[in-house]
């Protein structure tokens, strides 16, 4: 029975295009206090454009229900639970939607004067710090924008300290249950990829490694805990290997809602990771981004991070950009400003036992879950998981239903389905992550709707197969849209 | 839960962990804060930075106004929380959205298609010329010096390792457009793109058909990049290029101490798998619905891997959509007349000071006073609670006797006659 | 057809009180910085309370979920049209909003020294000064927390001003059409109330007033437009019959979104009306409030007025208190000042010339729908309307579906239903209110369904009756609600 | 659009009204000015008061941290642009959160039922003593001078016409609490109503078990006051109320210069029928699912109208729901530790002080300085960035030498030893 939710109506609304009337508008600008110009003339007639073709006329009425409307049509981490395993969808502190809007944060010109912008700069300075404090790690750059944009920083600054030393190598080893971002952002810093096979317990074949890491490997980029949410139990040896053979060790930190306070990867023998601030410090996804990627690095990689750099100089910060080593900028300015400051605001309100309390309960959340879910999925790697769970269709797959459908069939049931089909080394995966956020009664309701479902597989998968039924929009087409590509309104 | 998980405590389950890996230690961090003093800390921080000053400070970001309505729409939890919007069926609003937003940018650029977003517009440049290698199977991309500067760092420090070589050209010492000859000299048959920013960093509109003569000559593609996109609402899109990339900052994005903002990439039809980024595609379900979709997924880092075209997963939806109710609220006769605002602003204030270039510009460019270093400039001003313009020794040698000064439609005219006096 | 809406779901959610868990928190504070104290010496443990047995105890997530999803089952301007006659449900401009919680505004003290608050008596002096532009009147007072508020305020003034001339006389007119809160109002000022019919055309009757106003009769309470959108033609008349018998005229403004920048009560006679700034001047309802009603009047009436009364004493503003004849306060402090910053952000956004546009797009509305729905709806009453119009349900009740039930099928259509049931001089009354905030295609939508639902009402009114069928609540019983009252959680 | 009206002109929808009743100039307003402008015009207002001050001020208006969550769940154009939820199958939000509002507030109070609001403290109290006065069937209204003055004056302008008589009794010179043989003295058969607050207009806790008895023994109803709905957190609730009504300020609304705030009403189930406002009642929908309705609206204006319970129709309702919020996210246990917290404030300030009186107070005490009266005080705080109490002089002639001072969470220990100074 579904208890969690009930149908209700939702407006219908066209497309700001088709809501569009000549002469509608929603502004009005302040009296210009200059004489107006004439465009063509300070513009040159041949550079001044025609009206934008298409271009929407609506009041100020239609855009705030057009908006409104369509923000009606998404499920959401306020509507409830959203255990997208990797994602780390925790809720978002909205404390820290207002700091960030504070005018002298929000106004700040990148290029004001430092002198200007020492309290914006001081908010980066203690993020470094609490950043490199929870991973163990010597320093910190906060310039890239996502987790993706901190792994080709971190390889490249990698590549950069390797050829410095000598020989920039060929290769990056990635484990086949890596993200997909891991090899695209090595193959950016110039390197082939080689996957590396997981052992059968989803971890590190540590034997495998031995054989493979010679003098053309540049880094082994490890996931800990893994996609499986498995800590990577070798993972000393594992660093030692590289180590040994004048490689290094790169951990993608997606996963560090799992660590806090508990173990820290300069602990255990990295040498770069990034961080998302968008799964681990509670910075909104915001349908998509933005996010924040910073990367921790050892002493040893230090000279290597883009500039500017900041610096103490006298009672004042200071930007260094006289750094020879510097592999150079990764992005304009200094980083997803507003961003980080909603991550520093995360880390003020939890603080250190905090944060530590995070994870445990994130871990709990995710043990719990295993534990109810486990009589009815089949769980392929049975070693013991932090903060995510990974199950395999294979049961529901004998009654023709795969995870994506089973998923679908979750929306129904009132929750955002879990990741599907991720990681790739487990076939029909259906990936969980709770995060701390959710309460026990939330967890039950899921826990409940998947074993509905599981049921409703045996006795009735012609409804899972063709869920979801209670959406104002029934299963979506996306091969259509893929084969014929329609990528704007016209 | 305890029970139900088998174990005493939450921390039994870490006790699988080698007990080396574990930290035996609380992190050294203080106790958690309450709301009211984590608010109270970023007021003391906003509070040391410079607060109330009229600024002249453009050079990729830009003060304009921010309709209200813009944060209304996304501090809404159904924007502001909800993941990329992979499960179609309760994401239509984020989907629908970006398709209004693609939509947009198309128009804005006179491309066919345009991505949902990258991280800013330095990596949207930088992506693009990536692109073009892909698109043309070549690896040498030529870069006008009038791109903003940090572009060029971004660009160089990605391409460093790809392959691609990047070489420069310059600006015409009057004018302070690309010098053609040079760009022409520099061309060859393995120059995979030419790029080119309008209004360039010197805030002039710059000679696009000359570029892209050039290019397509050569065989390259035209990389069109900006970083004022409240100048198109006026200025002639770069209909020649193959390929536009640019920031949205100026979209009600606050400029946030550099970020986050938005970049784009828009380009033609057939590029469109070569593209970066996210895509939404129009579809329907199956009940025969128009709905909304992420698509052409098999360019992407997830399913693609090493292969993809970008390794881009997170892009900057949240600000798209700023930029998408930014358009919205102005609509095709705002953001014209904001346009012409800026540009009588801008004007205005030039016709007191004397521009560095003869070239044409929208609401930024270089000017210099005779005898007066520019620092000396903006400390006289600084005085005066305005925040002058950038000097640009920083980045330009030659043209360290100079600053580089925006106006917008917040720019009132007494600090504009303030700036006038102190260049006097 | 249904075109406007379509199901989608909607998350479920428990009150509280059921949510609550022993321990969980949404809170907390700082640090003291001063020594803890124990209440029960500081008090005496007589004095301190046991803990507040079923408050709630929740998580700060599951705070935000409880309000998000309970948000989520509300209709609102946000969505869409929302035709209530009689309530002006225009936009709520957002900028609105913002100013009103502008530090040194929101957070300024009622007492703070007047030195200290010029700001906000400034706001309160320049709105009071548009107010009594717009409205042709002399003074005005901000005091009153919302239209029936006004109205005693009023209605006291002008007994005040009688016993000052020797009679507070014994009974207030009222129009057998007018408000419930004129009545209710009257009789809080001491007042018996006699009704007074309508005219066949739904105006005052002159003959019959000319006949009734005597000595004992202290004023006439006129709504104008009326309740049925009408303007009082003989409105002129009407005062004239009241002064030259002494009594006095107040109007209920409560319609004024009909008038603005087109005639003004002050110039037809009017010696005091509220307004609603919570319909005329677009602050929200806020689900039923907070807004505000100040009072205009005319000079013979000022001196009555409540204290304090904003006074020019050099180059600030002081509070008058001394007022010898002032009806004394009817709140405490100065009135509902964030309401009142609003409404004077709306007078500022439109300007004279807007205001004027506001009424004329609003009455042009109004005369819009009526012109397409009258050939399907009994119109009772033929006078050309202003700003809204009152159709009767006399049609669809031959096929037994009474203006409720209509009203009902409409949430189906996707809108809010217009006024159900008044005013008491229709029958069956259908009142439609679409203010100047629609476009012609949202109008076009409500007729569409207005009509939609009429031709339902000849061919199938069980469904008419048993609507509505979409929302996520059925039909609720108000009956039972009303019998047994369950008034709070137990 | 005019066509289907039949007009040339929207003007001609006017015709029709009397020449005479025409407005034949526009309005003498300025014309509309543009979202920036008027946030600049309110900004400036802003500057024009006092800004970043200290404060003691309390009176009944109370300064307390306002959760993040409470505007973030009112922004929800749901809850703000709705109407009152007179359909209730599209106000199942609105009418929920009233029912837990109606909760909490019994919960707090102790009495069985509580209305979904009031406009304020001032006619909540008033209207509780018409009540009173409908109840009993008589006129008199007995009110302690430690009631708030200016919610004295708001009952004393209502009840003027109505055929009630409202009068005083003291309160004790030392203790500053009821001066219960005034009031022994004072009551007779025709008392509706005996009035009193608590904590008191001076911050007192007052003694309420004996007001009510000597209330009781004459036939009349008890109503207690309050204005700092915090002490509810930690004070014995009014059990022996017959009526309590009071004022939520204190619940995360704003001071806002006094409004908009929200008034309650609570009392007895037996009195049901005779309270004014709106209340929501629980039933069962079609589908026999639990749903809300407003329900006994037979007490109500647009039913009952003249004979109605009270004239109110607009309430305060987004108010209450910004309280409904505020009580959630303090929750059982925060609502007792911010109450202790604003005790242990107070006591700390008036340790340094002499208070005025020897009554158990929350987070209010009447304190002076000998030979120097209380503006005195105020000018020399003042210059240290404080706002200091509020003079009594005002309200209380007899309190000339005196002042109000609040202290609540908010206060900082550095700016009460600055006032304890400038009482040295
Ligand atoms: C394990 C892992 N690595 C890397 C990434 C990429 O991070 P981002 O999306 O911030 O670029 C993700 C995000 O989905 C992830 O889950
Ligand atoms: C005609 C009329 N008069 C008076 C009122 C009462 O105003 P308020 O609800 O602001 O007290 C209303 C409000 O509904 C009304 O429509």
């Amino acid at each position: 029975m579904i208890t969690k939710v009930r149908p209700h109506l939702s407006q219908n609304e066209p497309l700001l295009f088709e809501r569009s009337s000549p002469g509608k508008h929603a502004y009005q600008l302040p009296e210009l206090d200059v004489p107006a110009i004439d465009p063509r003339q300070a513009l040159g007639a041949e550079n001044v454009r025609a009206e934008i073709e298409g271009f929407p006329e609506v009041s100020e009425v239609e855009a705030i229900r057009h908006f409104t409307r369509l923000s009606t049509w998404n499920y959401a981490i306020d509507h409830g639970m959203y255990p997208l395993g990797s994602c780390t969808m925790k809720y978002n502190p909205r404390v820290n939607e207002l700091v960030a809007r504070i005018d002298g944060l929000a106004w700040a010109h990148p290029y004001q004067p430092e002198t200007l912008a020492q309290g914006s700069m001081e908010i980066m300075a203690r993020l470094e710090a609490a950043l490199a404090e929870i991973t163990g790690m010597d320093a910190v750059t906060l310039q890239p924008a996502a987790g993706a944009h901190g792994e080709l920083t971190g390889i490249l600054m990698m590549r950069a300290l390797l050829e410095k030393r000598g020989n920039p190598r060929k290769k990056i080893l990635i484990p086949d249950s890596a993200h997909g971002t891991n090899p695209a952002s090595a193959v950016i810093a110039g390197y082939a990829v080689e996957h590396v096979p997981s052992n059968p317990a989803g971890g590190l074949d540590v034997g495998v490694l031995e054989r493979i890491v010679d003098s053309d490997v540049a880094a082994l980029m490890v996931t800990n805990p893994n996609t499986l949410g498995v800590f990577e139990q070798d993972i000393l040896r594992v660093a030692g290997i590289l180590h040994a053979k004048g490689a290094l060790l790169y951990m993608d930190g997606a996963n560090m809602n799992a660590l806090m306070g508990i173990a820290r990867p300069g602990d255990f023998g990295v040498d770069a990771l990034h961080l998302n601030l968008h799964k681990t410090f509670s910075t909104p996804h915001g349908g998509g981004g933005p996010g924040a990627g910073p990367v921790a690095v050892k002493k040893e990689l230090e000279p290597y991070l883009p500039v500017p750099r900041l610096k103490r100089s006298g009672k004042k910060w200071a930007w260094d950009y006289k750094r020879k080593r510097s592999i150079g900028r990764v992005r304009a300015f200094y980083g997803n400003f507003g961003v980080l400051v909603r991550a520093l605001a995360y880390i003020l309100a939890y603080g250190g036992p905090g944060l530590r309390n995070v994870t445990v309960d994130a871990v709990l959340n995710a043990n719990y879950l295993r534990k109810k879910l486990e009589p009815y999925f089949d769980l392929p790697y049975k070693a013991p998981n932090m903060h995510e769970v990974v199950f395999s269709d294979e049961r529901q797959a004998k009654h023709g239903v795969r995870t994506g459908e089973f998923a679908k069939r979750l929306i129904d049931y009132g929750f955002h389905p879990y990741t599907v089909s991720f990681p790739l080394i487990v076939h029909g995966a259906l990936m969980i992550e709770p995060t701390e956020t959710e309460g026990k009664r939330e967890l039950d309701h899921f826990i409940e709707a998947m074993i509905g479902i599981a049921h409703e597989v045996e006795t009735d998968p012609q409804t899972v197969l063709s869920a979801p039924h209670g959406t104002r929009t029934s299963r979506v087409d996306e091969v259509t849209a893929a084969r014929k590509p329609v990528l704007r309104w016209k | 839960m305890l029970d139900a998980c088998g174990v005493q405590s939450a921390e039994d389950l870490f006790s699988h962990l080698p007990s080396a890996v574990r930290l035996t230690r609380p992190l050294d961090l203080p106790a958690g804060i309450s709301e009211y003093e984590i608010v109270e800390y970023f007021r003391q921080r906003a509070a040391e930075n410079v607060n109330g000053h009229a600024s002249f400070l453009g050079a990729g970001v830009y003060s304009h106004f921010r309709p209200v309505l813009v944060d209304t729409v996304v501090a809404r939890g159904e924007f502001l929380t909800s993941y990329t919007p992979y499960q179609a069926e309760i994401s239509q609003g984020t989907l629908t959205a970006i398709f209004e937003f693609q939509t947009m940018i198309c128009q804005l650029t006179g491309m066919d298609v345009a991505n949902a977003s990258m991280y800013d517009g330095s990596t949207a440049v930088t992506e693009a010329a990536m692109m073009a290698a892909r698109a043309t199977g070549k690896g040498r991309i030529l870069v006008a010096r009038s791109l903003h500067p940090e572009y060029r760092q971004v660009l160089a420090t990605y391409t460093r390792n790809q392959g691609m070589r990047v070489e420069e050209f310059g600006y015409l010492n009057d004018a302070g457009l690309l010098d053609a000859e040079d760009l022409e000299q520099k061309m060859d048959g393995l120059t995979a793109a030419v790029i080119v920013q309008s209004p360039n960093f010197f805030g002039l509109i710059d000679r696009i058909k000359e570029a892209a003569d050039i290019a397509h000559r050569g065989g390259a593609l035209l990389i069109v990049a900006f970083t004022e996109s409240v100048s198109l609402g006026i200025i002639e899109p770069p209909a020649e290029a193959d390929i536009v990339a640019g920031e949205l900052q100026s979209f009600a994005i606050s400029p946030s101490y550099g970020g986050p903002f938005a970049g784009i990439i828009a380009t033609r039809e057939k590029f469109v798998r070569q593209m970066p980024g996210r895509l939404v595609g129009q579809t329907v379900d199956t009940s025969g619905n128009r709905a909304f979709c992420l698509t052409l997924a098999t360019r992407e880092q997830h399913i693609r891997r090493e292969k993809a075209t970008s390794n881009i997963c997170t892009n900057q939806a949240l600000i798209a959509l700023m930029a998408t109710v930014f358009m919205t609220v102005y609509g095709k006769r705002g953001l014209r007349e904001l346009a012409e605002q800026n540009l009588a602003k801008s004007h205005y204030l030039a016709s007191k000071l004397k521009p560095r270039f003869c070239g044409k510009f929208f609401n930024e460019f270089v000017a210099r006073a005779p005898g007066k270093p520019p620092d000396e400039i903006n400390r006289a001003l600084f005085k005066r609670k305005i925040i002058g313009g950038l000097p640009l020794g920083r980045f330009y040698p030659e043209l360290a006797d100079s600053m580089l000064l925006c106006a917008t439609e917040m720019s009132r005219r007494a600090d504009m006659d303030a700036v006038a006096e102190a260049f006097a």
